[in-house]
């Protein structure tokens, strides 16, 4: 990952992921009824064009005060467990951030870190516990080294989602022990997480933007 | 979907006016989806607010009044509410002696309320204590796990801790009942029938005409396992049983014995439920105090049952037997 | 069919079994299948006996206590009583001040309290006034048919007899009244799906899943038309309109408004009705003085709701507002 | 109708009529489903095994006291509306019958006739409300003519039964004037009415007992 990004690009990056989260709305909801309540897809929906809504009119000038707005939004829109989580890794996002112009890839890959242990903090899961971390926990790792090793912004995005889909398809034999799906114990194996699956959109969304 | 609704997008809403309407002694809050007893706060008494996911009515809205819950949050179906409405209701309710956040056990409940008392104690000087309920033995409990869901005992704990708070106790005083009920209770449910949520249109599960959904919460997700369709005898030992010896309830023990209907069953099978509930109890020596029969606790349309046991001993008998006034719950002097 | 029971022909029997255990203010008599208030006969008061078929519950046990019924007589599911039973409650609550039969209008009904109140007749000295619901507008009335069916008013009217009764007025007055209520009420019904009758094993009648059936009794009786599926707005539109026009209601009129549910429709949507309901008669200039929303006179696990509207003055309304102490209905001082 | 029957030969009427109530039960249930509430062969059935139990173990020698038992347990365990009115076409049976031990062509067409009256008297219903008078008034008139004529017994109760599936059969076009199926209207056209149904079963017992 060579260069940086602006404030610009991280809005036309949660612009593409609110996106997919309305082309993936039916599949999310439909992963969610197999294992939880189903209504994973409607939740991430409402949150996200809630959120978009909120930043096109404060057109926001610097990464704290885009994702702290996205962030309060979706927490005051959402509900259920993926409102607080996803709301506090935009949270996290825009705190780390802070109100630098450019953005370097080193500093993107640590803010998602700050974004991830949020996430835990506040959902007390672990990878493994069949939740979105499974997805965003590999990405972010994925990222670290990409920054490290100085690899193509286009390419560690590349790498990044690649990281999250298999994290997503490897929650799918896992027995969940977080989120409604936990209550299922033994039959909650053989589905795919939907949390996973969205937190998947999220670095798609950042090689389709293009970030 | 066959329902009594205009727009899916619009029920909860919708529902909020229908609630005002016709329960002057209630005051709703459209923006902020909040039902709070019309005269709150109530100076120096502890302030009760519960709420969660829109869908099983009359919970949490239909028991707000004096002797229970001073606000309800309504969220989305089967969607907790977010944390800006906690806290608006918190504050509208805090009469200076605290306010107690009543919890069902559900990830994004617990998470949402948290996040309202952090911003509570952000701004300072409101004070609040949150009891979970966590009473459904049909998930195995462990501390590795988000735990147990919290269905039915929530119903008789709002009862109860909205009695002692009407009787002017302290704060921590109804926390420490809240959470004794919350210990002391243990539920099961089973479903005949899915339930649809409005805006998916469709059963949320496919059951056949001849199975059972054993071991279900109240947001239609799958129970723990899938029987054959049994009699109410039958049906009624593999919901009291597991629930007897979880606690363990033992000879001897008084309980407050709660039948529920899921929403779509009629009370007359309830009193059927409620007879084979009984007749259980009379063979373990454990003995029904008190009883609720009704559809309290609901999971939108779903035909199905859940039986909640409460231990009780003589203080939550009279808290319980102690006046209460709201839409669904009312009795006494 | 998917019901919790056990043999369908033991439905009535165990659900007064639950009734019973669930209900420490009501004495049951199974071999006559007679629910009564613990402490009848009430020396001096007027007695009110009701009954019908079961399968409309908690209509009618569910409305015996203080204020409301004094015992009722539960036929098998969709049967009226027999005489002999409805002789039996009779001369069970007759506290020496007369007897009241509260019946709604089906030709079984009728005839069967008919019956008892001839035999009562022979035996002398047992004094009987029967007042007749018959308040369902979807069924043209006729001095050549068995006229209207009697449906939600019931309700209200026993509240409102009760209290009359529990004031201690004459049975001429208490009949009166109950008259004046029985021709000041109206009701239309709507069903989403069939009831299925415990011993019929399967659906009364077949409805698509985009299709309703308007101007259903609850009997799971084929109603008078059916309709394409419509939302809430439009089935409230074709339940009020029809209600309004027949008495006539007129604006200023003050109403108890009752939105029922059938049996299978939770009270999320019973709400969202009574908010319809409410903004239909709004603007007609009609005044909800006061409201009932819930499942109070049902057709087992019917999915759908009816609209009952009583026009009342101060003296209706305060004996509306009388304390009443049943399972269903209770409140007031 | 030439020649006089006995309380034993009535009786063998009412069991048979209970047969055949057993045999139409799901037939009779169905009928009222589509017009009524569904419960007219459950109500029959449960009346006519009771009331043959109750004769059974009173064993009446009486007419009388056969058809008042048979009546007064059909009163008592069917409600709804053919518990009082079939219980009354019983109790008026045995009160026009009395206490004699054989009973001529004519005392029974009389009996019947008084039967009849009691339904109307209880029902107020006319012919053509599509009820089970449709089905029971034309019988009696057979019964009287073939009496006044002295036919033979037989061929009597053949001519009563034919008037009695006519008159059923008429039911059909009919308008429900009275009963459940009155709530129906226009929508009760074109269905065979239930009461009418099994009151052509009563005379089709007289035939299979034979009377
Ligand atoms: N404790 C947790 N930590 C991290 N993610 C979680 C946790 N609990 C649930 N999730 C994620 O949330 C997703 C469900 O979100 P959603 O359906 O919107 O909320 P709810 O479960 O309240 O209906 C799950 O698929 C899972 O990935
Ligand atoms: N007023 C009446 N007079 C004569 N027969 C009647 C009358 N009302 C109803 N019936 C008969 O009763 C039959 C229905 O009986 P049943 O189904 O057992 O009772 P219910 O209508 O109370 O459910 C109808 O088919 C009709 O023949
Ligand atoms: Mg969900
Ligand atoms: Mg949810
Ligand atoms: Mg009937
Ligand atoms: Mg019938």
């Amino acid at each position: 990952m060579a260069d940086s990004v602006s404030t610009a690009d991280l809005a036309r990056w949660m612009h593409a992921f609110a996106e997919l989260v309305t082309e993936h709305k039916d599949n999310l909801t439909a992963l969610d009824a197999a294992i939880g309540d189903g209504d994973h897809g409607a939740n991430m929906d409402r949150g996200m064009r809630a959120g978009i809504a909120a930043i096109d009119e404060a057109a926001p000038d610097t990464p704290r005060a885009l994702f702290t707005k996205l962030g309060m939004t979706v927490v005051s829109t959402v509900g259920g467990a993926s409102g607080p989580l996803f709301g506090t890794l935009f949270l996290r996002l825009g705190s780390a951030l802070g109100d630098s112009t450019e953005v370097s890839p080193t500093e993107l890959a640590a803010a998602l870190r700050a974004g991830l242990d949020g996430v835990v903090a506040r959902g007390k899961a672990e990878p493994g516990d069949k939740t979105m971390l499974d997805a965003l926990a590999p990405a972010v790792t994925a990222l670290e080294s990409a920054a490290a090793a100085g690899t193509s912004r286009s390419e560690a995005l590349q790498l990044a989602l690649s990281a999250a889909e298999q994290g997503r398809d490897a929650t799918t034999p896992m027995l969940a022990r977080k989120g409604r799906a936990s209550y299922l114990g033994e039959r909650s194996v053989g589905h795919q997480d939907p949390g996973a699956t969205s937190a998947a959109l999220l670095l798609a969304a950042a090689v389709r933007a293009p970030l | 979907m066959k329902k009594l609704i205009n727009d899916p997008q619009d029920v909860v809403a919708e529902a909020l006016l229908g609630i005002e309407a016709a329960h002057p002694t209630l005051r709703v809050d459209h923006q902020h989806r909040i039902i709070a007893r019309v005269d709150a706060p109530r100076p120096g008494k502890v302030g009760l607010v519960s709420g969660g996911g829109s869908g099983h009515e009359p919970l949490h809205a239909g028991f707000v009044g004096p002797g229970m819950l001073d606000a309800a949050c309504a969220g989305e179906v089967f969607t907790s509410p977010v944390p800006d409405q906690i806290l608006t209701a918190t504050r509208l309710v805090d009469g200076g002696a605290g306010v107690l956040h009543i919890v069902k056990n559900y990830t994004g409940d617990v998470m949402n309320f948290e996040m309202a008392a952090e911003m509570a104690a952000l701004e300072g000087d409101l004070r609040i204590l949150t009891v979970v309920t966590a009473d459904d033995v049909a998930v195995q409990d462990s501390t590795w796990t988000a735990g147990r869901r919290g269905v039915g005992v929530t119903v008789l704990l709002e009862k109860i801790a909205g009695a002692a708070a009407e009787q002017g106790r302290p704060l921590e005083q109804v926390a420490d009942l809240a959470r004794r009920v919350a210990d002391n209770g243990r539920s099961m449910g089973l479903a005949l029938t899915s339930c649809t949520v409005p805006a998916a249109g469709k059963p949320t599960f496919e059951l056949g005409e001849d199975e059972m959904e054993l071991g279900v919460g109240i947001h239609g997700e799958p129970g723990r396992e899938r029987v054959p369709l049994a009699p109410a005898r039958e049906i009624a030992a593999m919901l009291v049983e597991p629930v007897l010896a979880d606690l363990p309830f033992r000879r001897g023990d008084k309980v407050i014995a709660f039948v529920n209907g899921l929403g779509g069953t009629p009370l007359l099978e309830l009193y059927l439920m409620y007879n084979e509930v009984n007749r259980i109890l009379a063979g373990h020596g454990v003995q029904a105090a008190r009883s609720l029969v009704g559809s309290y606790i609901t999971s939108l349309d779903m035909a199905g049952t859940s039986v909640t046991l409460l231990k009780v001993n003589d203080e939550l008998l009279s808290l319980w037997d102690a006046p209460v006034r709201t839409p669904l719950l009312n009795w006494g002097g």
